[in-house]
Parts: structure tokens; sequence; C-alpha cells
């Protein structure tokens, strides 16, 4: 069915009889094709893109809770492309591309609301930087603009710059940055590929690979045995845990990320706000609940909850830029489990068996990456080779030191 | 004889002592200290020295306190020595004797700035401002912990409403600043 | 969370610094054929388990050691903590 | 306006008058009551809108459960939205004004979207919208953005201040109602150390609300009573005002207590709230239980609300909600409301009890039926009864009770792996799984129900939890009545009926779900929003849970719950910042000589946390390039003075000390005689630069190691992670003294004539060679370090005293350097001068450079075993193109070279894929009378003098520039060792 203005008005008048399930609940069949494993964001996308662009036929993904359960349906919802290493850049700008099309491609609103992502910089060094990565921005076709204080104080007079520790010294801003509405991205997928003919297959665990000679011939499921040509791993959180099952050693780690929202109120915050000099960024839903974060925890943990020590570091930030949310109330902190990985960058690779490929260790930068992370990952799967904007997204980059380290901090996965 | 004037960790002449009904927060400049750390299989003779020094090893989280110096415990095999300044300036000079090879001897008198805090709410005031169970203290514990995101020692002295604390010196003033909040916010 | 220091006894894990699994005790010898492939491995592969986890620790705020912690990542509940250095030790290193 | 509503009795001060006001009118209550107290015992009913169909609301509950009745709470920068008028204490002079609206709280035109509410449905948003594309930030969400939301925030700085806190336990208690005084009274009396918190200003929880006797006392005056004894007892702490909002790893507890929200202003200094670290062996929960509603058309009115609020208001606070009112239950709770009531002289329509079996009473009308509809648009005038036989009935009332039975209040048990499970008798989920460590639950939590049951419960609980041995203590008598109870969530055939009433999710709503196949808990909540307002769902889920199971043929615990998160009632964000705002973010550390800075005026700067002189203006000077331009020149031509303490210092010592260095510098040190200095390179484990600087060895078995500023703290626990985990058995001490010394650099030509003067030993060329050190003393006995280092490229020294010196020893140097006209300088002449001598600093060093890209690849010795050396011989990190550090100069002495700019080839495209490297660094220097950069370039060691093009688009910048050695400045290093 597809969605409307004209058909809500119908369907309201005739009570709402019309509305149909937005994704079928089919049993799994015995053998696929391609199997997805992992039904978030990514495994989704991915799966929607194999159907659509790639006319793959015979696909299914496998989750084994609820669509949507993971990251994709606990994050703080911020879609950006301001990187800056070539490895990253052109593939987090296909990404923010492909959001602006998103709603009409896959006729859900998924609230792509570009209000605009500001950096705040509160020293020289970081303004070098920023000029770095801002150039970065605009040579690989993405939008950048450098905004002195004023600028900035005139969208967000409410910005402590008066008694600042760190005073603001301008920002970089990409416009085109905003926010999603976090769980319709999970649902548009899901029904976009559901309608192209993609088996979703919720509480169905994955619990063993069948590996044959070094190639993959399917699943072990709590649903039973899965066939497949072709099997993709897409549950980044989880990354190591499924793996295992392949006998593979991961460059990732596993860390709680917390996030935080407050009580609902009335329009303050334009776009998104990070602050340079603490661990805080933060924007306002449409609901009005200001959604924000900060750092990981910074060990190890598969526990889906975080600690007060982060709460209160993510707040003093948050104090300290805008000291009027003092008032506000936190309604809500919850986490989630982040692929941490050794460099602080992605994998989109083929793995060392036959059929088997994997989509993983995306850090916290997993939400904004959703569309160009399935669209990558079904260039892969489909055509076997790397999509031109992630063939820096390979296993071998480890052992061979072509690193993606934007933030420098080398092998420790909490730093990144 | 040099003729270099020394500044307190406050930037000033004379050591700054606020006074309130229920509080008093007094700077501590008399204070010369130096860290011992006995050398790898030198255990033994490190503890002698410290035994006929301080009359015994300060034992984990804890402080023997006696004149002219005073040690606690920093860190495994690490201790802190402190003596009054005025008859110990060369602290570290002195503890290099005592010690010989068996220690390494670390000048740490100008890496600390010295409150004392005294008065009936030191409790009250602690419990604002570190996490050490202040109520649990004996005379003579020492726990370093953080204090407005300042690593600092907090010792408990003989007095029951008397604590001693040791903060990084270049932070003195932030330092100050907050025992002075905390004290204010009790009164 | 709450580390049970072996010589200090409960500390608030604030007090401290994280920095991964404590297989990063065991460095390999850089003298080895296999070096190369080694130091790979220990640099960036982890075991990363949904379980208990050895883990290093810094009391950065507190005594200056490091530590290893056995944590379970699932329910962060800690059966165990000694002193790295005795594990190091204990694992034979030497100069 | 009179307090009309006003009955006798209650635990409130007559004696003492509180003039309030709300929405501009004026209004009087008494101490101990709470806003919504105050203006039902005036005949307010209506205190608030909706969250998205604006229906008029008064509060469902007396407590911080409540979704409806939220206002805005005092004015000006105090300003609190969504404030609970339910939990707000009054106090005299309190103001508020109601919320989400436009227009007044009668008449708010977007009760429009009441009338559109079948358009308005669950997820109707996700449907439309779509088109064009680019009207959704334009004309779309603004409007939704402007319409949602509820209350406002001042947007002025928070005025208050907020402490934080540690305190430590044996025994923390999370609710002083019968359970929780009982088991304070049983550990109080042992000695433990216990903490007892209530989220109310009044001890006692139901016993404050409830008319039956503990023994031979009022349950209120039982609970008086027991907390005057607990306040007596030194090892317990009474903690009111004060919400445990987080059970968190380890038995740490997150607590807030609200030190002055019930005043009008904080006193002077205290702070408005404060959080508590609760750090306990052992904890019990005693929250007690929250009751639910009844799902029915328009069961929303204001005057709806719980059977259990309506005999708080009466019983406690001394207020009938309505002089007329009827009761709808589901079990004998709403028998108990009406009996309270009609004790207190209020009316009751009747009471319509769905089970067959209810019990009869010649106090008031029992009706076996149940309630279908109501009327009264802005607040409650009749009820629909659609009796058991089907025939209707309608009843006259200003106020309905909803009984709907009771969930024990689980939220914090499931803060961590708990996951409630059901019990069929209660019809509520009760505490399972794995609780937090160390707690237990007891009283009404635990789904004992009953007075009696909650007092033995508290009472057992402590004593188990503390393994206490002796007998309890004697309890009183108390109700022990059982719980008959006919499970009923929600009248057949309703449609508009509310579940959540705050985000107006209906019944409705939660059956459109599940038809569009959003059938699991979590798809539930996220789609239509249920349990997601302010109250997260403690009166709504459970309802949507029945529903749910109802349509999907399944048991309510098959289909689960959603998770419980903190915090358990909103908290100020600001309680969570503590005192870390504005300036006392971070603290700041202060350089030795900084008193003497300010007396020159220099200008500061944050370096890390450190503040330091940035440069010294003097007077004449316009502009910062001119103060830096002449200490640049001064220093290179005369001499100058910076203090460079911030540097971080490892005192390295033992008899394997230099063994030590040599594994965590990838160049060697073995060999470095005593005396000396070496610049030394740091990789990490992964072949990048970790860090640089200097190792002086003053002893065979000492060093001194310096760190760049802001890598003091990370390098220092890196060689204690190398000494403790990786070479245990060497014998080295590591101690960070980088606060112990104060440590000025003297530099340029006539640095050693000015020194001369105060270091009491021979420090000629001869005596003191370039890359010398030597423990010294100055002006006369005063113990010193002596370095002939230098970051600028002229014949200099860093001399460093015990930090208590150092404030005398820079007005000593500048006193000694007056006859060369000493020139202080700051952190913008150091670094002119570092780049005009091509170091690499912060910008170079960014944790992706290696040793090659500063052309320092022969450093990392191949004849040993160093950190990172293995790792750095990656083939991706030695490539042939790889960057390496440049020069940078503008062809046209006038242009600018400015750092972040990307280098391309003279002529040629100019984006991404033809990038040759970019600039880290860049400055103007003032000997060479034009800009100068450093930057990393693509094979930049074989491209000297090649032509490039600098390009910043982000700034506008495109010049012509020529590569160069970095070194621009007396490449041959005469003047080091002159």
């Amino acid at each position: 069915m597809r969605f409307s203005g004209l058909r809500v008005i119908k369907e309201a008048l005739t009570g709402h009889k019309g509305w149909t399930p937005a994704w079928r609940e089919p049993e799994p069949q015995a053998r696929y094709d391609i199997i997805i494993i992992g039904g978030g964001g990514h495994g989704l996308a991915t799966a929607y893109y194999l159907a659509k662009e790639f006319k793959q036929k015979r696909i299914a993904v496998l989750e084994k809770g609820w669509i949507g359960g993971g990251n994709v349906g606990r994050n703080t919802t911020i879609i950006r492309s301001n990187y800056l290493l070539d490895g990253n850049e052109p593939f987090y700008e296909m990404s923010l591309k492909l959001w602006e099309g998103l709603e009409q491609d896959f006729n859900f609103n998924a609230m792509v609301s570009q209000r605009g992502i500001l950096n705040l910089i509160h020293s020289d060094a970081q303004r070098d930087a920023f000029i770095r990565r801002g150039n970065a921005m605009i040579l690989n076709g993405a939008d950048a603009e450098m905004l002195t204080t004023a600028q900035i104080k005139a969208r967000y007079p409410f910005l402590n710059t008066d008694d600042a520790r760190f005073p603001i010294k301008g920002g970089l801003a990409q416009h085109r940055g905003g926010t999603v509405r976090h769980d319709a991205v999970a649902w548009g997928y899901a029904r976009g590929a559901d309608s192209l003919g993609v088996d979703i297959i919720q509480n169905c665990e994955v619990t063993g690979f069948k590996i044959e000679n070094g190639k993959a011939l399917g699943v072990d499921t709590t649903r039973g045995f899965i066939g497949a040509a072709k099997i993709g791993c897409a549950v980044a959180g989880s990354s190591s845990r499924l793996m295992a099952h392949a006998n593979m050693r991961l460059p990732i780690e596993s860390h709680v990320l917390q996030a935080f929202v407050s009580e609902g109120l009335k329009p303050v915050l334009p776009g998104v706000v990070t602050f340079g000099a603490g661990h805080f960024y933060v924007s306002q839903s449409d609901k009005g609940g200001l959604v924000f974060g900060g750092d990981i925890d910074g060990y190890n943990s598969y526990a889906q909850r975080g600690n007060l020590p982060v709460v209160e570091d993510v707040c003093e930030g948050g104090m300290a830029i805008f000291p009027a949310f003092g008032r506000a109330r936190l309604l809500r902190m919850w986490g989630g489990i982040m692929d941490m990985s050794m460099d602080g960058s992605p994998i989109i690779d083929k793995t060392h068996i036959d059929g088997l490929y994997f989509n993983g260790g995306w850090c916290y930068g997993g939400f904004k990456a959703t569309p160009a992370s399935g669209m990558c990952f079904a260039h892969l799967l489909a055509r076997d080779a790397p999509h031109p904007n992630a063939t820096a997204y390979r296993f071998d980059r480890f052992e061979r030191g072509l690193l993606i380290d934007e933030k420098g901090m080398g092998n420790q996965p909490n730093l990144h | 004889m040099h003729n270099l004037r020394t500044v307190t960790a406050l930037g000033v002449a004379a050591p700054r002592i606020d006074r309130f009904d229920h509080i008093t927060l007094a700077e501590n400049d008399g204070l010369a200290l130096a860290s011992v750390a006995a050398r790898l299989g030198k255990e033994a003779a490190c503890h002698a020295a410290l035994g006929n020094l301080l009359g015994g090893v300060p034992d984990i989280g804890r402080t023997i306190l006696r004149d002219p110096e005073a040690g606690f415990w920093m860190g495994p095999e690490q201790w802190m020595i402190g003596a009054p300044r005025a008859t110990h300036e060369h602290l570290a000079d002195q503890l290099k004797e005592r010690f010989g090879d068996a220690a390494s001897i670390t000048e740490q008198s100008g890496a600390w700035a010295t409150f004392d805090v005294t008065g009936a709410m030191m409790r009250e005031m602690s419990e604002r401002l570190c996490n050490v169970p202040i109520r649990r203290m004996i005379a003579g514990d020492v726990q370093r912990t953080v204090i407005h995101q300042l690593g600092c020692f907090v010792i408990r002295r003989e007095a029951e409403d008397h604590i001693r604390i040791l903060g990084p010196r270049a932070s003195a003033k932030n330092l100050h600043h907050a025992l002075l909040t905390a004290a204010l916010a009790l009164a | 969370m709450i580390i049970n220091h072996p010589l200090l006894g409960p500390r608030d894990s604030a007090e401290f610094t994280y920095m991964g699994d404590a297989r990063l005790i065991d460095r390999p010898d850089a003298g080895s054929d296999t070096a190369a492939q080694d130091f790979y491995d220990y640099g960036y592969l982890r075991d990363n388990p949904a379980g208990w986890h050895e883990e290093l620790w810094f009391h950065e705020a507190g005594d200056r050691s490091w530590l290893v912690v056995t944590r379970n990542t699932l329910t962060h509940e800690i059966s165990d903590v000694k002193l790295a250095r005795d594990v190091a030790r204990s694992r034979g290193r030497k100069l | 306006m009179t307090q009309k509503n006003r009955l006798a009795g209650g635990q409130i001060n007559r004696a003492k008058t509180h003039k309030f006001m709300f929405d501009g009118k004026h209004y009087t209550g008494h101490a101990g009551d709470t806003l919504a107290s105050a203006l039902l015992a005036n005949g307010v009913r209506l205190m608030g809108r909706s969250f998205k169909y604006h229906r008029p609301r008064g509060p469902l509950t007396a407590g911080s459960e409540e979704p409806n009745a939220l206002v805005e709470l005092r004015g000006g920068a105090r300003q609190e939205p969504n404030t609970r008028a339910t939990t707000a204490e009054l106090y005299d002079g309190l103001l508020a004004r109601s919320q989400n609206r436009i227009g007044s709280l009668r008449f708010d035109l977007l009760a429009v979207n009441d009338r559109l509410s079948n358009f308005l449905t669950a997820g109707f948003y996700y449907k439309t919208f779509m088109w064009p594309a680019a009207f959704w930030e334009k004309v779309y969400e603004p409007i939704i953005r402007h319409a949602a939301g509820l209350g406002s925030l001042s947007l002025k700085d928070d005025p208050d201040t907020y402490d934080k806190g540690f305190l430590h336990c044996d025994l923390l208690i999370i609710g002083a109602g019968p359970a929780g005084l009982a088991a304070a009274l049983t550990a109080g009396r042992a000695g433990l150390d216990v903490i007892l918190a209530d989220e109310d200003f009044r001890m006692g929880g139901r016993l404050n609300s409830e008319t039956h006797s503990l023994g031979d006392q009022s349950g209120a005056d039982w609970a008086a009573a027991t907390v005057e004894e607990l306040a007596s007892l030194p090892n317990v702490r009474l903690m009111a005002r004060t919400t445990i909002i987080g059970a968190f790893d380890h038995g740490i507890y997150g607590a807030v207590e609200r030190v002055s929200d019930h005043m009008h202003t904080p006193d002077a200094g205290k702070p408005r709230q404060i959080l508590w670290r609760i750090y306990t062996k052992r904890t019990i929960l005693a929250a007690g239980a929250i009751e639910r509603p009844v799902a029915f058309e328009n069961n929303d009115r204001p005057g709806i609300m719980l059977g259990s609020a309506l005999r708080t208001y009466a019983n406690r606070y001394g207020v009938a909600v309505d002089r007329r009112v009827a009761i709808f239950t589901n079990n004998d709770d709403g028998h108990r409301t009406a009996a309270d009531l009609v004790a207190k002289g209020v009316k009751i329509a009747a009471v319509v009890d769905v089970r067959e079996d209810a019990p009869r009473s010649l106090d008031y009308e029992v009706l076996h039926g149940e309630i279908k509809d109501t009327k009264g648009r802005l607040g409650l005038t009749f009820a629909e009864v659609r009796l058991a036989d089907g025939t209707m009935r309608t009843l006259e009332c200003g106020a309905l009770g909803l009984s709907g039975g009771w969930n024990p209040n689980v939220h914090l048990t499931c803060h961590q792996r708990g996951r409630p499970t059901w019990n069929e008798t209660l019809a509520a989920f009760v505490p399972g799984g794995m609780l937090p460590a160390g707690m237990t639950v007891a009283g009404a939590a635990n789904g004992d129900m009953s007075t009696a049951a909650a007092l033995r419960g508290g009472a057992k609980a402590a004593q188990n939890a503390m393994d206490l041995k002796g007998k309890l203590p004697s309890l009183p008598q108390a109700e022990d009545a059982p719980v008959n109870l006919k499970p009923f969530w929600y009248v057949e055939g309703c449609n508009r009926a509310w579940l959540d009433q705050q985000n107006d999710v209906t019944v409705k709503d939660v059956k459109l779900s599940h038809q569009e196949g959003y059938r699991s808990v979590e798809h539930l909540k996220r789609y239509t929003t249920l349990g997601m307002a302010t109250d997260q769902g403690k009166t709504s889920n459970m309802g949507g849970l029945a529903i749910m199971a109802e349509l999907a043929g399944k048991a309510i615990p098959e289909v689960g719950t959603t998770i419980f998160r903190p915090p358990y009632t909103p908290t100020a964000i600001g309680v969570f910042g503590g005192r870390h705002r504005g300036k006392d973010f971070h603290p700041t550390r202060l350089t030795p000589s900084h008193t003497w800075a300010e007396e020159q005026g220099a200008v500061f700067v944050e370096v890390g946390n450190w503040l330091r002189a940035q440069w010294f203006p003097r007077t004449g000077e316009t502009t910062w390039r001119e103060s830096v331009d002449r200490e640049v020149l001064a220093t290179r031509t005369s001499v100058g003075v910076c203090d460079v303490t911030t540097l971080g210092k490892i005192d390295v010592q033992g008899t394997d000390a230099a063994a030590f260095l040599n594994k965590v510098y990838c160049n060697g040190f073995a060999k470095l005689p005593v005396g000396r200095v070496r610049y030394g390179l740091m990789l990490r484990e992964d072949g990048i630069v970790m860090d640089d600087g200097t190792a002086a060895r003053l002893a065979e078995d000492h060093f001194v190691v310096t760190t760049t500023t802001a890598n003091a703290l990370p390098v220092y626990r890196h060689m204690e992670f190398v000494r403790q985990c990786l070479f245990p058995d060497m014998d080295v001490q590591l101690i960070s003294t980088t606060e112990a010394w104060a440590q000025y650099a003297v530099a340029g030509p006539n640095s050693r004539k000015v020194l001369e003067q105060i270091v009491d030993r021979d420090i000629s060329n001869d005596a003191f060679p370039f890359m010398a050190c030597a423990n010294v003393t100055v002006c006369g006995g005063l113990r010193a370090r002596l370095f002939r280092i230098s970051f600028s490229g002229e014949l200099a020294f860093e001399i460093a005293v015990p930090m208590a010196y150092g404030d005398a020893l820079i007005r000593r140097i500048v006193e000694a350097g007056a006859a060369f006209d000493i020139t202080p300088y700051g952190t913008e002449a150091l670094g002119v001068m570092r780049m005009e001598k091509g170091h690499a600093a912060g910008n170079e060093l960014n944790g992706t450079t290696t040793a090659a890209n500063l052309g320092m690849g022969r450093m990392v010795s191949t004849a040993k075993d160093s950190i990172g050396a293995i790792l750095s011989r990656r083939e991706g990190l030695n490539r042939a193109d790889d960057l390496r550090q440049v020069g940078i100069k503008p062809v046209n002495p006038r242009d600018p070279v400015p750092a972040g700019a990307h280098l391309m080839n003279e002529s040629g495209v100019i984006d991404a894929a033809h990038d040759q490297g970019y600039v880290t660094s860049a400055c103007y220097s003032p000997n060479l009378g034009h800009a100068i950069a450093l930057g990393f370039l693509k094979d930049g060691a074989n491209r000297m003098g090649e032509r490039m093009r600098l390009v910043s688009p982000l700034t506008g910048v495109n010049v012509d520039v020529e590569i160069t050695s970095p070194h621009f400045i007396d490449p041959d290093g005469e003047r080091l060792r002159a």
C-alpha cells in the first residue's frame, strides 16, 4: 500500500480499516540466495538495496529479536558528513545524499530534518584542525562553513560565551547535517524491503554457521537451519559474538554508549550542537525532547546500560555551554552497544570464508551511515567487489597499516 | 645563602585562613615533601631506613604522624615523607643520605598545595567534596581521591574534626575555591 | 562500578582509567621470525567476549597501580582483581 | 477566592496560610499542601492540556507518577517547565502557569487537534508530509515543532547552584512507608548505618493517606512517632525530599535531594538540589505501589482520578475534589475510597463495581456494571453507567475515582538485569529476575498489599539483609485485608479511551498499531508513543500491555514489558552538572610566573587546563602581531624568557632507568652520558608517534624526562604500563613531577650573559655545552636544575627551581636581563620560533604521524626492541609517496599560508582526489618578513623548491607557494652551539 496525505484522509473517514501490516511475518524458507543477519538499520537497508538497486531475489533478513531493536532504535539520531579522511568523507557524503531522498524513495516519512550541525571551536589548534577538515569536506563535494562566534551567538543566543572556561572561538557548520526519526528508518526500510519480496524473519537468532572446506553454506538458527549462497553479517554491537561462530577474532571491542532525552519542551534548539572542549552533543526532537549524549563509558560491555560518572560528565558539558538547560529535566537514559574498532572506522568486506561477508565496526558513527552502509554492503554482496566509496573499509588494513584514524587515537578502541 | 623569597601555593606571601563558626580552612605553607620509592630488591633496607626515620613503615592507606618527619603510603613500595620546611628545606637530600641506594628519592615540596580543614562540619564538608568514607576514617588514615577533578590526598589527622588535604599546586586556587564553596554551602 | 583493589579495598571505578584486554601484558617477542604477525595479533585482534573478561585498569586517581580485573561484560560483576605487575611476573615476563 | 472544597482534618498546618497564584489568579492554601491539593481545595480541577489533542486535564494522581497536571512553576530565570502540581510543595508566593496551550487554558486554540483526532491517529506522520521533499524543514516540521513540546524554558542561565556529594552506609532504604519505616526501625535499633530516603516531603507513604489505624494510633501518627525515634538515632540518616533516581552497578545509587525547591528561592550559598552518590552494602526497596486507572470513553476529564488520589486529597490534605463523587472499581479499594469520603461528608453518587460479588454498603449505592462514557467540557459533570443488565444510568458527579488495582513499584529492580514476573492475584508485575546486587524488596513494592504485611515484610527484609539475630521489633496491629480483584482493563466497545493521558494514546491507537504490524511492546511503544511521556507510563503501560496481549491472543507476561530506565522521575540536568559550570567547568592550572605575568599585562590562553601567557602587549602596540613580532625579534637578537613549566616532567630513577628509556623511546639512551640531554621520540605500540621530548641524565640511575604539555598524563600512564605490565622486573621508579619544578627558558644570544649572573657555576660553552644538564645552585645557594636545550633554535637554557621559588626566580631573571632588555615572550612567539626552526609540535604530532612523516625514520633503532618498532614497519606506514614534513612559503611574500589549507599541484584539478598534503602550522615570520608554514606533503622530501597551490576553499584562500626545508632559520644549528 502506498502512503500519502490523501490516503490518510480516506482512512480517517473510513475508520482506518484499510491499513495493513507494514511487513509480513513469513516463515523462514529452507534456502535463500542471500541471508542478511541482523534486522537493524544496516541489515534492513542492505536487504532493501539488494532487492531494489541490485535486483537480487530470494533475500531474507534474520533478526534475533524485533527489528529495529538495536542501535538504530537507541541513538541520538544525528546525520552528518563532516569527516576529515579520504577513506571516510566520500562514504559519509554519499550517505547524506541518500538520506536526502530516502523518504520519497521508500515512501515512509522518517522525518529527515536538515537543520544543520555545528561543531564548536575552543582553541587555535582546534581551529586549524577544523579548517583542514572543512576543506577536506568541500574538496570531497560536501558543504561546510566556518562560523564566527557572533554568527553562532545569533543562532544560539543562550550559548555561554560570557564566563566560559573554554571560550568559543567559532564553529564549523554543516548545514545539510541534521537529525532523523530513528525508528522510522528501520520501519521504512523494512516496509520497503518487504514490499520487494524480502522475507523479514523476527525472533530468529543465528546460533552457528555451516562452513565446509572454506565455504559458508548456511546458518543454524533458533528456527532451524537455513541455507544460503551468500551470508552478510550486519550486527554491529554483537559482531564479535556472531563471528566467533566462524572462529574469527575481530579488531573490535564492544562498548556501551549512553544517550539521554529530556522532558518535552517548546522549541529552543534549531540544529545539532557539539561541544569541542567537553563530551556533549545535543539536538531537539520534533516532540520537544532535548536528545543528547557524550562519550562511551569506556569499558568493554554488552549490557545496554551505563553508569553515573558518564551521565555527570555529559551533563557537566551541557551546563558548561547551555547553562539555561539546568532547569530542564532529564527524562530517560539508555545505553547502546557499539562495535568500537581499532582505528575508529568501520569494516565492509569479505571474510576469508567464501560466501561470508561482514559489515561492522561502526563505533558511534553507525546511524548516520545507515543508507550508505546498506548500499555499499549490498554492492559487495551482489557484485563481490567493494563499492568505490567503501574500498578503504577492508579487513587487512590493520595488518598492512592502512589505517583510517580520524581521531588519531591508535589501537585503543575506547579512545575513538 | 640565597635570598629568594617563596610564595604560597595561592601565590601570596602569607598563608590564607578562612574562619567560620563551623569550618576553618587554612593553607599550610610549612611543609617540605619528598617521596621515597624502594629500589627493586632493596625493599628490606628501604623499610629499615623508614623504620628509623618514622619508627615504622606506613602501612597501606596509613600515615605515621611523628615529629619532625611524618610519612604516608602513596603506592606499592612508595611513601611520601613530610617535615617542617623551616628545618627540612633540603629534605630530599637528607633522605638520600639516609636511604642511600635503597630507594629513589624525589623532591615533592613544590608539587603540592596543602590545606587544613577543621571544625564541627568537617565531615559534612568532605561528603560534599570527595568520595572518602569520612565517617569511617580514623586518625592516620589517608586516601588519594578526587576533589573538583583534582587528584588529592586526604589525611585524617589526630583531632576528630581535622583533615589535611594535599592537592596539585598549580590548581591551588581552584582547590581552595572548591573547599570554600563547600564550606559556605554548609554555613 | 566498584573495583575491589587488592591493596586499597573497594574503590569507585571512576578513579581508574581503562585500557582493555589483559592480554596486552603478553607483548610478543620482537626478535621472533613471526614478530610482524604476532604484533598485529597482539595489537589489533580481540576475543571481546560476552561474559568474563580479564582487563587492565589503571588507578590514576589512586596508587597508580595497573590492575587486572576479571569482570563480566554482560552483568558488570567483578570476580577477581590482581596487581598487573604480579600477573605479569606470574606470566613470566622478564626484562 | 475561598477554599470551598477544604474539609476538616489532614496533615496540613492550617495555622500557616500561603498565598499563591495560578494563571494570574490569586488563591490561598496551607503549609503541607501541594500545588494540586491547594488548587483542588479552591475548586480548580482544570490544570493542564494534553500533549497532542490539547484535551483539558486535571490531576490523575496525587504523586510523582502524574501525567496531566504539569505546570510552569516560578518565573524569570527560575521557570521550571513540566512541574507536577501533585508534588510541587506549596510555599508563600508560589507562582505557576499552565502550559502547552495557545490562548487561555480554558480556550486553547490548539484544542482543534481534538476535532481532527481522527486524522492524527498513531503514526499518521509517518505516512504523509513527504511531498514536496523541501517542504518538510520549511513548512510541516516548524508547525509540528511549535505545536509539540510541553512547557518552555526561560532560556536564561539557571541562577541556582547544585551540589554533589558522596554517602556511605550499610543499608539504604528506599521509601518511608510502612515497610520502609519498619525496616529502618529494625536496622537502626541494631546500630547499623542506615539511610532512609523518600521522595515525599513528609515521610509515611500511604500511612498519611489512609484512615486505618496502627495499634491505637492513626497510621499518620505512628509514622510521625517512628520518624521521630529514627531521627534520634545517630546512625540513621533521614532524607526526605530525596528521590533515588537510579540503581547503578555494585551498590551505587544516585539520589537527588531537593534542598530548596519548597522555598521561594534558595538561601544564600545553599544549593537548589544535591546529587548524592550513595555507596551501600545492602538496599531495601520499599517504594510502594501505584494504582492504575481503567480505560473507557472520555476517561480523561478533569475530576476523573485514581481512587487512591481521592483518598490522599481527602485524608492527607483535607480536600474534597468535588462534593459529589462516583467510584469505578474492580476491587475492594474502590469501596475503601467511598467509605473514607462518606466519613468526610462527601456524597457518593454511586460505586460502580465490575464484580458480581461486589460488597454492599448502607452508606452508598453500589452498582454492578461499568462506566461507559462521561460528560463535561472542562471538567466532569456526568458519568454514563452501563449496568450489568444492559440498562443505562447517568450519575451526576464532579469527581470520579478509578480503582483498577495496583502495580508494585518495580522500577528500580529493573535498572540492571531484573525483569518483573507476573502475579495472578494482583494481576500485576512483581519484582523478578536478577535484582541489583544487594537489593531486596519489601511491602507493596513486593506485592504485599496490606499494611500489616508491609510492616512485617519491611522488618524481615532488614533482618535478612543484615542477617541480624534476635527477634523483630514489636510492630503495631494493622489492617491485613486480602486483595479481591477482577482483572479489568478497558470497557468493551470503547474507542477514544485514554491509556496514556499525556501523550494521548487511546485504546484505538493500540489496536491500530497491532493492525499495522507493530506488535512487540517496543514497536507498540515507539509507534504509538505509549509510555514515552514525562511519567514514563507509570499509569498507562499496563493497560496498553493488557490490550496488546488480548489482540495477540497471548497472556500478559508473554507480551513482556518495556525496560525501566533511570531516572525514576525526571531530574534537573543542572544537578548532574553540579558546580562544574562556567569557569569551574574544569580546574585551571596556573604557572609559577602567573602573578608576575598578570603584572606585565600578559594576555593568557587556555592550553589544556593550563593558562599560559600568550603574549605581553606593550603600550603603543595595537595588534597582537606587533607584540609577537617584537618578542620574537628581541629574543633572536638579544634575549627572551618564557615560562615552560607546563611541559610534563617525569622523574625516572633506578638501576635500570636507562634500559627502561631504551624501551619507551624508539631511539637509543643506554649510552647517554651523565650530564647530557638527548631528544627522544616515543612511539605507541602501533608505531605511530605518541610524543616527543627530552631525557636528561642527572646521574647513572636518574633521568628527568620531559613530555609535551598535552601528553604529560597519557605518557606517564603509558610508562607505568610498560614498567608494571611489560617489564615488571626492571628496577625503575617513576614519579610525575610536573608541578614540583618551575622551569623557564632563557633564549637568545645574550642568554648566557644573563644566566651567568644567576647560576652559581661556570656555564661557558666549554664547561656547559649544547645539550648539557646539571644539578646546580642559583642566586647563591638555591638548588636548581639547568639544561642547555633549545626549542627556539637560539643559544638557550632551561632553568628549574622548586615551585615555591618560581615567582622569585622569574623576577630575578628579568632583573638580571635588564641590561640586555630581556623580553618576556608567550606561547605565540614560542610557536613562531619553533616553526622558524622547523620543530614539530602538537599540530604535527596529531596521532597519525609516523617518525618517517617527520623525516626521523632513521631514529627508529633497528638495533634494539622498543615500543612500536615492529608495527612501525608495516607497508602502509612506509610508502614511497608518504607524507613528509616540509616548509612552505608564499611565492608572493604578502600572501598568507594558513594552517588547515591543502596543497595541490601547481596546475590541474583541485579536488580531494588530487590532494597532495596540508598545512599543519603557520605563522608570520618577522625574521623572514613573510608568512611561513609547516606541513605534510606527499613525497615531500623530494619536492624541495617545487611550486604548488595552497587552497582553503572554506576560508577562500588560493595562493602559490614554494616547498622548502622546514628549517627556515639556522639550518645548521650554529646558534644552538654558540
